[in-house]
């Protein structure tokens, strides 16, 4: 499984990412998550979100969930940025995507990648007014 | 016979204990769960936030019963929510 | 709702698309699935796809299909291109890109209308040796 | 009292009868199935798959009970495959 990580300061450039996504013959689905700044946290009016990482943690914790995606699902690449420190609305905060054979599996394995990463990766959301 | 645990703090927990880090002697042998009484006797404003604290120690998440080797770094942490 | 839908004899820029979302401040999701012709199909080896297509009956089903996901989800923005004629393995077929303002929406909606795409939608593959 | 249909063939059933298209004679006030009859009779090559036949009425899905509208362009196509 290719397996691209980073957490990043940066802003992400989604156009870039899916200009160098490699070739491949037999993944017949590509299914890409974007994770946008709302305007809105919790009801509230923000400007942004401040990410505060534990990077060491985060990423070894990350590597055990795509460890245990791969075992479950057939993926054949994944890519996946997290943005850190502050990030104003409208922004793209995480950015992931799979390659998987077939359809369902791409939608499964990433459905479950972000809910697991939530419960599991040490990423914490400052809202800054 | 003690030893000595770092313990870290992240997010709120920081604000609410006013530090990112602390060291704390505690008796060999001892687990995670007799680190914390130490440290919410040190820092109480912790306590209401007990059930739902997240522990590691080094990179890897840990729980109450298990027991702490020496040298150990131990992270304390309210709920994660990356995306 | 932001509708796009374009059936294409053109190669699908996945890039130049991404890179030309327009911005929301309320959009927390966006979800992005892209249809790769395999260089399998049905366990046989095929240099690519012919896509025939019924143009004014599969403009119109696919709208029909987006009225019917807009009254189910509080879908943003949609943005479909499905290729027809020839498409060679290791290119995209389909590339559809929905918003909603949480990620549950993004998956149900886009997972449903793809479905739901393969059934009404009077499009037809003819592989090519 | 006749009408005149014209009758679409798509995807292999253009190949199966040899051609994309027809037009056919129905009795005025026929269903869609006394159609589908009529297009058994001049084309067998079709019967083997009339249970996954799908029929359209001009742009829209149409039943072999729907009554056939006067000017009707009725299409006949196997399962679909977008994707």
């Amino acid at each position: 499984m290719e397996r691209w990580l980073s957490l990043s300061e940066s802003s992400i450039d989604e156009a870039a990412l899916v200009g160098s996504r490699s070739a491949s013959s037999t993944s017949g689905a590509v299914l890409c998550f974007s994770g946008v700044v709302r305007g809105l946290e919790q009801d509230q009016p923000v400007d942004g979100i401040d990410y505060e990482v534990f990077r060491a943690m985060a990423e070894r914790q990350f590597h055990l969930l795509l460890d245990e995606m791969e075992a479950r699902w057939p993926v054949e690449s994944i890519r996946l940025v997290h943005r850190v420190g502050r990030v104003p609305t409208g922004e793209t905060s995480l950015w992931v995507e799979v390659r998987t054979p077939h359809r369902g599996e791409s939608f499964a394995a990433l459905a479950w990648l972000i809910e697991q990463m939530k419960r599991r990766v040490p990423i914490w959301k400052h809202p800054y007014p | 016979m003690t030893m000595t645990v770092a313990v870290q703090f992240w997010s709120y927990f920081a604000s609410l204990t006013g530090t990112r880090s602390v060291e704390v002697e505690v008796p060999g042998g001892s687990v995670v769960g007799e680190l914390l009484d130490a440290i919410y006797q040190r820092f109480p404003a912790l306590i209401p936030f007990r059930s739902s604290t997240l522990i590691a120690i080094h990179l890897d998440y840990a729980a109450e019963a298990d027991p702490l080797p020496a040298g150990a770094v131990v992270s304390l942490f309210p709920p994660v929510q990356g995306g």
